[in-house]
């Protein structure tokens, strides 16, 4: 299925959106997620190595499942303060 | 905004307003304030503002855990943080930490971990309008 | 009140005002203040106040000796000392250190180093007035 | 010559007094003046140990010289803040 991904900062300038969409067979895992980022979005190759996952807001390790209507988000570096 | 008796978080859009008149019942001897402020420019180039973006309700939520964490560790009595959205412009406040203890040393070593802490975990963004 | 740009030192009659407004013209990017406020007890006893006697010209101009020294050896852009003379209810603040910077750290540090220098070498005093 | 040291905080509570009165010929050093007020000031014995002095409002250490119309003050423990 689609899923969409949030983008913020050099991710979101990288990939030139403030999404991106990815096909993935769901249930999945975040791991399996980064994956097929890596193969779908390119220009988030570089992010993808370290970057985390937030799945509903929160922070998720590689194993966490995923499925549909969970909200998730790529979080590169961040710079508040 | 997220508060405790102990806690408080805000998220506001534009410049930080002037600091809140604080609860003045003598319970803390020390305030410690961190205030940052938008600079005349980044990497040596002229800028007008900062765009800061936050992803909501996730900075909220971690700017409250973080928090709490920080007054538990530290034995803090208050610890209150806001935070702006959207632009600030130069010379303005754009991020406020207000630690309240009964004494000095460990609200400044609290406040030193809080932002340390926050520039890992938080999701905010700063974007520079050039002037 | 000792005042060059970069350093302002005063000591007020009874508590003091809120903080003054800050120059905003964008040269420091942080701003770390500490507020010493009158607690509620003394070594467990409740007092109504506490009363300050400093020994003036002396206080003021190691105030301003301690401000220049904290300012060259950690680099910063403003320091500003206020202090309480006479008497200071619960809950009022006695003293105010503001430290202008360009990063956090430096500032941070400094005002943990003037904090201690002043209470080894500024002739201040309190006592308490018992509740 | 008769002379006043002003006193602060412990030490004026100890006097009982915002001035300790001395007698000392002038000139003098700080050394010779804590000499006298350990004879003439017992109740400020205890402080007289470590207690700096200072000399027209700055610190001095016990070999610098004192005359008439310096204005002399003995400084115990402070606590400013």
């Amino acid at each position: 299925m689609r899923i969409s991904v949030k983008l913020f900062g050099a991710e979101a300038l990288a990939a030139g959106a403030a999404e991106a969409v990815i096909d993935l067979d769901m249930p999945a895992t975040c791991a399996e997620l980064r994956k097929a980022m890596r193969a779908q979005a390119p220009a988030l190759a570089a992010s993808l190595d370290w970057a985390r996952f937030a799945v509903n807001g929160r922070y998720a390790s590689d194993d966490e499942p995923i499925g549909p209507g969970d909200e998730l988000a790529l979080i590169g570096l961040v710079s508040g303060g | 905004m997220r508060t405790t008796d102990a806690i408080k978080v805000r998220i506001t859009d534009g410049p930080l307003p002037d600091a809140p008149a604080r609860n003045a019942d003598g319970e803390c001897g020390a305030w410690v304030v961190f205030e940052g402020v938008v600079r005349r420019d980044e990497g040596g180039r002229a800028i007008s503002a900062l765009r800061y973006t936050a992803y909501e309700p996730m900075a909220t939520n971690q700017l409250a855990e973080l928090a709490g964490s920080i007054l538990n560790t530290h034995g803090l009595v208050r610890v209150e943080v806001e935070h702006s959205r959207g632009q600030v412009p130069v010379g303005a406040c754009s991020f406020r930490l207000s630690i309240g203890s009964a004494h000095r040393k460990e609200a400044l070593a609290a406040m030193d971990e809080f932002i340390d802490r926050m520039k890992q975990d938080v999701p905010i963004w700063k974007e520079p309008v050039w002037a």
